[in-house]
């Protein structure tokens, strides 16, 4: 057995992160809501949830509904907007010593725009990470995150409005993925974090109507775990920047097939729920792990998928 | 609130399709008040894989054993098979290991207004008004449940509170047991009978919504305890809204039913709106 | 309850079924691997495996892999070619009488033409299934199905070639489904099929290595589920041809989502491998849900989704 | 072959992470061959879904009992824990469900070969040589089993086969039972004694691709039980193939594990690659 504990620190963006654990946008709330299970000191980062121009009031009821090994939501990326966020929620951070991204959204260029430009100012948030699943209400609903040359636009725009490390976070349901990552690269991603979920419906049987409101909504959970792995592999053999993982992780097993294919982190999201301290049962399996393994820094990992 | 990860007790069948589980919990009953849920999930490898929420029937702990085991403090559900998870927790047995994650939420507000309470529980909505017959009892109240349900097999541990005190009043749909109709028609008599009355009351949505008809047009304070589809249980998810009292798309008052409720006070909630959409709870969002 | 049985019998691509339940490809053999176990008399159709113009030798191993409630598969497609087939396996056909749906792909528009001809004089064979989820190994591995004008042109190709009912089998991994929906509609197809597999990858995280040698394979089973609803009902309101509706039904409670989304008939895949009479428990559960429901054609509940 | 629905008599550890399960399946034996395998699932809700392949270790019967219960056909498995399923496996009692595939694939073919049996198991790859002991006794045949293993913790039933009449060798990696070393060289030392034999062997990839060396090299004939990763069992998914002799990617030659095997007469195989790969089993696909 190796004496020493083997170091997991890993660095995303130009941020050094202790570990590569972090919590998905939007299944943790703003971090203090788990505070009473998670010593939120002992994750790589804290991630937001979905942050709006102005306050948005999300989708009607039910919102969320199982499915074999999933579930779907359709929140409508309900949050209390950039104001509100940066008076009430970003004075908590200043008492945790952990990075913390802001996840952001917007429906048109300039909502985006703008909300990178109130963030600039904002000590407690490390860097911003860009949700480009959005429809672009100006172009008739067509997702930013599909198209490569819109999602580029949105990049641009946003890396010239806030100097912090940029995240990128990309959409699954799309032919390609690489086009998208080489497009957000190139407008200047420091990082691109995949996936969002995949489009879902589930339907009662009996009532005959959508199990959640909004008909469709976004699978997630160790159901799409496959297709997470597949489209983080993608991309990071189409970029240079590093690449968040995301998608179906509950365990440190699960977490460590994305890194393997080579994501520098990972996010956890449905898991949260299912156990509120997931992730430190996740960062202590990784460092087990690499110490049954003999490997002494988690970077001898990430990447080593033989093939 | 803590994530208990620990054992059932037991876990019996007390009416046909309704379960009392009993969950090893030290420490539980000490922080869990009236109206307060946990969610649950048993901790073996399943398809489904969220908690699901369950309403804190009553605390107790079983005495020292001859056999030397210590006193073990314990929680109790009592639950309804729906679906594929409550069909699953029937199927576990004492010794099996659960995860429980609790006490959550905002329980009912035992405030110190002298009127007479009154408990409208329908069906298993029953299940939180139990430790708040406890409690008001304990406060020296004259305590009421008017029971409900759609045939004598919904109605459940009525005898329990009446060991407690509480003067229990029973209707069924079908006159099975009790009296015949609804229990609404039994709470418009009583109010009727004495109006100075406080009610507390939980179960499907169209029954609080004749409630709260009733005590609004009698000016009778009224708390009621929700349903909603839930993931985290801890205010995170956003998943388990309800519209507020006010609520618009331009001006959204959304409730966290988790955090917030599961209990509201009847003003909270955009009555209209919710009673019109007939689902299974009021619907809406998060306030921030 | 209702005395007389309810009607189960739909009408697909103009052929009359005796209910909505068949085989997907390739997760049924030929048919009579299974015959042990179902009396082929009772399924809506047989569905072959993909068939191609040469016999195709398929992936190395291994070929299958088990995720969180879905599989993994790169069998790579291996069939003993059209001609054996048509010698060796059509014979037993005869003494079914169900009708067989020939599922077939190519790596080049001719071999697509080709296999299709080769079927016309097919007696035993009632309709074709075209697999358009394959690389047009000439067009530089694009696939066939993930480009609407590559799609088309395949179609009214195969259109041209055979005169039997065209079902054509749409990939999932595409942006938005109903623009190769509606071009394989007005290329010719009488009808669609949907979905094919969700392309994903696990890893085993001692070796380093894809769990399946091909590194990606197709995901099926109940993981997939959400999404193949969502794209049924995405592709329904997009065409008038009918839609058979294909993944991860297990249940019949799984197959009647589809059906209510408006989905003609169902396919049925993996679930055959966990249980091989599955699809007599879902046809038996469709017909007890219309007797509990009081309906008495199988037609009223297609597409009676509420929204 | 048939799909049972059925139940666990038994689940027994009968060592460090072996185990055996008894499985109630009326008729089973009388169509069981040596050599077959059966596909299991344990008839519950689970995030698993595939069955399992397992070799068919014996079928049995139990006596009527006094309690009036008639005599029970059975048949047994001998299983280590591996992965995900084989740990659900080794949880379940007696009473609970399975799902149980079989007898499938093709067995051992026993000739009429007068030469002597010997019988090469490696760990867990014992299990489908009982039956093939109790064949070969049957037809009143001189059997060895030649038994490796990595630690005396990974050589099972030996005494079982010693009651049947078969003289066993056991040998281990470690010494810590039997012959230190390989069993191979046992085979070795065994076929240089008596060079009139016929060799049936399973166990890992590796042992099997120098059991055909050794077999290949005297001429001395050999059948080999292969494992792959199965979906169906059945031949229909093509999930299970390995490559046959002469395969090459021009003209391939697949042939199905489940269906075509699991046992296959050496040279079926092509053991140029099946041994190069290194994989748990021989590399290929289905022969049509
Ligand atoms: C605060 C609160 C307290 C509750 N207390 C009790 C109680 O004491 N006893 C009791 O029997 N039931 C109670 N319920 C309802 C209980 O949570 C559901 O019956 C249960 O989740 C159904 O799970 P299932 O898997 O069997 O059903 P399914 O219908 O298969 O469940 C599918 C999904 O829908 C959700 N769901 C289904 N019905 C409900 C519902 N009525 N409310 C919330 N989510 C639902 C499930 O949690 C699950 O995520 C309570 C619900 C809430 C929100
Ligand atoms: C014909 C045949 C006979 C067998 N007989 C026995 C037996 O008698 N006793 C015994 O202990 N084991 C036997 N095995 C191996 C046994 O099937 C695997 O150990 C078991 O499937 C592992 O399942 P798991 O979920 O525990 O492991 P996991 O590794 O979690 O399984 C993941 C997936 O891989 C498959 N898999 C993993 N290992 C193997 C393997 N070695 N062979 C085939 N599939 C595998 C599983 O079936 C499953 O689909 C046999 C295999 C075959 C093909
Ligand atoms: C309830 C819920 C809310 C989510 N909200 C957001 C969001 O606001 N912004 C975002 O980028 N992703 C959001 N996501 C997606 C997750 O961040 C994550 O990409 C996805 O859930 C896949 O990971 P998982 O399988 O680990 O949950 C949300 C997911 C869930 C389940
Ligand atoms: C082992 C396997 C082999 C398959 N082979 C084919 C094929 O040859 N042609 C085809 O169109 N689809 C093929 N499919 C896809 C299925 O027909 C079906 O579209 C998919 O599995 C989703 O359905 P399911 O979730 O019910 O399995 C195959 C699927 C599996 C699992
Ligand atoms: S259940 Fe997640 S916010 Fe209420
Ligand atoms: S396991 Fe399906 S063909 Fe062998």
């Amino acid at each position: 057995m190796n004496a020493k504990r083997p170091n997991l620190s890993v660095d995303v963006a130009g941020i050094r992160l202790r570990n590569p654990v972090m919590p998905a946008s939007g299944t943790f709330g703003y971090g203090e809501e788990y505070a009473p299970f998670v010593d939120l000191n002992r994750l790589g980062a804290i991630v937001t949830k979905g942050l709006s121009l102005n306050p948005k009031a999300g989708n009607p009821m039910p919102r969320i509904a199982e499915t074999t090994s999933g579930m779907l939501n359709a929140i409508g990326l309900q949050n209390v907007g950039i104001d509100a966020f940066v008076a009430k929620k970003c004075p908590y951070y200043r008492e945790v010593a952990t990075p913390v991204f802001a996840n952001f959204f917007g429906n048109t260029l300039e909502e985006y725009g703008e909300v990178a430009r109130r963030l600039c100012d904002v000590p407690e948030v490390t860097a911003l990470e860009l949700n480009i699943s959005c429809p672009n209400v100006k172009q008739g609903g067509i997702v930013f995150g599909t198209d490569p040359k819109a999602a580029a636009e949105v990049v641009s725009l946003v890396r010239k409005a806030n100097a912090k490390p940029l995240i990128v976070k990309l959409s699954p349901n799309v032919t390609d993925i690489t086009v998208i990552a080489r497009a957000v690269e190139e407008a200047g991603a420091d990082a691109i974090s995949c996936i969002n979920t995949l489009t879902g419906m589930a339907v009662d049987i009996r009532s005959r109507r959508p199990k959640i409101a909004n008909r469709t909504g976004g699978l997630s959970g160790p159901a799409i775990r496959p297709v997470a792995v597949r489209m983080v592999h993608q991309v990071v053999q189409a970029v240079k920047v590093p690449v968040i993982g995301i998608g179906g992780i509950m365990t440190a097993a699960d977490a460590l097939e994305f890194l393997i294919v080579g994501a520098r982190a990972v996010q956890v999201g449905t898991a949260n729920f299912i156990d509120p301290a997931a992730m430190l049962a996740i960062i202590d399996g990784i460092e087990a792990f690499l110490a049954e393994e003999g490997l002494d820094d988690i970077n001898q990992l990430i990447g080593s998928l033989q093939v | 609130m803590k994530n208990y990860q620990t054992i059932i007790l037991s876990n019996q069948e007390i009416a046909p399709g309704y379960w009392r589980m009993r969950i090893l919990a030290p420490g539980f009953a000490a922080v869990a008040h009236p109206g307060q849920f946990v969610m649950l999930r048993p901790e073996q490898p399943l398809p489904t894989m969220l908690r699901r929420p369950f309403g804190i029937f009553r605390t107790g702990c079983l005495p020292p054993e001859c056999s030397g085991l210590p006193p073990r403090e314990y929680m109790e559900l009592l639950y309804k098979v729906v679906g594929q998870g409550t069909r699953i927790m029937s199927e576990l047995h004492a010794g099996d290991r659960v995860e429980l994650l609790g006490p959550l939420g905002r329980g009912f507000a035992v405030g110190d207004n002298a009127c007479a309470k009154l408990l409208v529980g329908g069906g298993i909505g029953l299940v939180p008004l139990f430790m708040l017959a406890e409690a008001l009892i304990a406060a020296g109240h004259r305590v009421r449940l008017l029971m409900g349900g759609r045939t004598r097999d919904d109605i459940l541990a009525v005898t329990e509170f009446e060991r407690l005190g509480v003067e229990t009043y029973v209707s069924t749909d079908d006159g099975s047991l009790g009296e015949e109709g609804l229990v609404t028609n039994v709470l418009e008599r009583k109010l009727d009978e004495a109006p100075c009355a406080e009610v507390f009351a939980c179960g499907p949505m169209p029954m609080l919504a004749a409630v709260e008809r009733i005590c609004s047009a009698r000016n009778v304070p009224l708390q009621v305890s929700l349903e909603a589809h839930m993931a985290c249980g801890v205010g995170a998810c956003l998943g388990c809204v309800v519209k507020g009292a006010g609520h618009s798309d331009q001006r959204p008052n959304y409730l966290c039913t988790c955090k917030e409720g599961p209990v509201f006070a009847a003003g909270q909630l955009d009555w209209g709106r919710a009673a019109a959409s007939g689902e299974g709870c009021a619907e809406g969002g998060c306030r921030q």
